[in-house]
């Protein structure tokens, strides 16, 4: 029941939100206030990444969505970075792998942004 | 006290009480997965029913209002299969999701489950709150 | 449902009943675990939690004649102590082990539990069975 | 709940007794016997290497325990191998750390039968 959080901007004017451990009905919150204050701020370019993410459920999946939603009203976008199979699977299920872009390592994510 | 000579050690019912608050969620998710490792399950499937169970918390959670009414769990092992009760005590008729909704935000736990899970039901009684029976089978 | 702003996401209660047969004391033990993990307690200390819930269950299965006859553990926790209550229905008078006893056999679990939680308290009802009663605090 | 057994001829006549995972009420029975197989064959000098156990409670000590007393009645005895410092803090505790010779190493259990 731990959630690691940490920002931090990339090169090219994009930023990246690193995640750690599990997200679910009580942790996603500190997502959300994290990628909430990135886009408050005017940041809309963003690279999730979940390489250390264990674990993750419906609420974590709507906080990602909510995010996506609110960065395209400004043009932006949301890149996710995604090797753990059992995650990959729930973006196949929920067919979610369509609307986020889901990449391998952190430079391709930033790439992609651009 | 001997072991049973047949697949008998696979049979028993585990009760779980939890407060409906989303800090209690994990202790639910790792109880499933402990009685899930009794049975001949592949890690695939334990992360299938504790993302299942989670979300049938999380729904409980939110039916129960957050005030933390209590989550009742009840699991039935088999040697091929695993049967999940989830008891909340909300007491207000939930709307039904709307069937094949394209985009999957709301309805997403219950989108899950079903997915996950071999077999659904789910029955609300005013008086009572909601009872969620969920099953899956091992290998599936 | 915006977290409490005080320490009340460390206060709960939580009830696990399993069979009373040795395959499912892991599930008590992990439980356990996953119980105390909510509390700001080491690793060595949810160690001594899973040693000494898996003692009180392995007692509480003699206790009711190794025929699966259910354990109830209640678990309070707090922002400084988890209280664990373990009930059985084994209503034999259990004969007491003797005080001191040098070469530990005999009496190894209960001199565990003992040794590894801060609070002890054993009943016995010959109508309904042994209720143990532990507490650990944290940093303890 | 997993319990892993493996026992084999060491070169100096004694036997190795290598235990993995997690020693309960439940997995013990296992571990007792292949203890009691050896003793009955008439191996008195063992080593059980607890390494890669995790997890040992009053019923997996009551089987080294109950191990050890046999092999004494033959004048043979039980060494132990445990790094473990949680394992090591229930032989300390409950004192059984007088009756065994508890070793770092297999090498050094083995060499102390002799
Ligand atoms: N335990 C429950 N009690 C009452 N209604 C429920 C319960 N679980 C699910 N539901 C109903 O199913 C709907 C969809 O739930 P879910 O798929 O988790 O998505 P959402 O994110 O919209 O809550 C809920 O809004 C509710 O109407
Ligand atoms: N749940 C219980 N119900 C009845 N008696 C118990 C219970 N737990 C412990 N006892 C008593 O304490 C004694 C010591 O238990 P324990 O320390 O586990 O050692 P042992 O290996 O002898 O069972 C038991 O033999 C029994 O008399």
């Amino acid at each position: 029941m731990d959630i690691k959080v940490n920002v931090r901007e990339s090169s090219d004017d994009a930023y990246v939100v690193e995640l750690g451990g599990e997200i679910d009905v009580y942790t996603s919150p500190k997502v959300k206030d994290a990628i909430t204050e990135l886009i408050d701020q005017g940041h809309y370019n963003l690279v999730i990444n979940l390489e250390k993410v264990r674990y993750i459920d419906s609420t974590g999946l709507g906080v990602l969505i909510g995010g996506l939603k609110r960065v395209r009203e400004h043009g932006g976008s949301v890149n996710l970075v995604c090797t753990n199979p059992q995650i990959k699977k729930i973006f196949d299920i929920t067919g979610l792998v369509k609307i986020f872009g889901i990449y391998d390592d952190e430079a391709g994510a930033q790439k992609a942004l651009a | 006290m001997p072991e049973p000579a047949t697949g008998d050690k696979y049979f028993g019912t585990v009760d779980l009480r939890i407060p409906g608050k989303p800090e209690w969620v994990a202790v639910a998710r790792l109880t499933i997965a402990a009685i899930a490792n009794r049975l001949p399950f592949t890690v695939e499937e334990i992360e299938d029913l504790k993302l299942a169970i989670a979300e049938a918390c999380t729904n409980a959670i939110q039916a129960g209002g957050g005030n933390g009414e209590p989550i009742d769990i009840r699991c039935e092992t088999a040697a091929d299969h695993l049967r999940i009760v989830v008891r909340d005590r909300g007491t207000k008729k939930p709307e039904p999701v709307p069937a094949g909704k394209a985009t999957p935000v709301e309805g997403l736990g219950v989108f899950l489950i079903q997915a996950l899970m071999d077999g659904v039901e789910h029955s609300f009684d005013a008086a009572r709150g909601s009872e969620l029976i969920m099953t899956k089978r091992v290998g599936s």
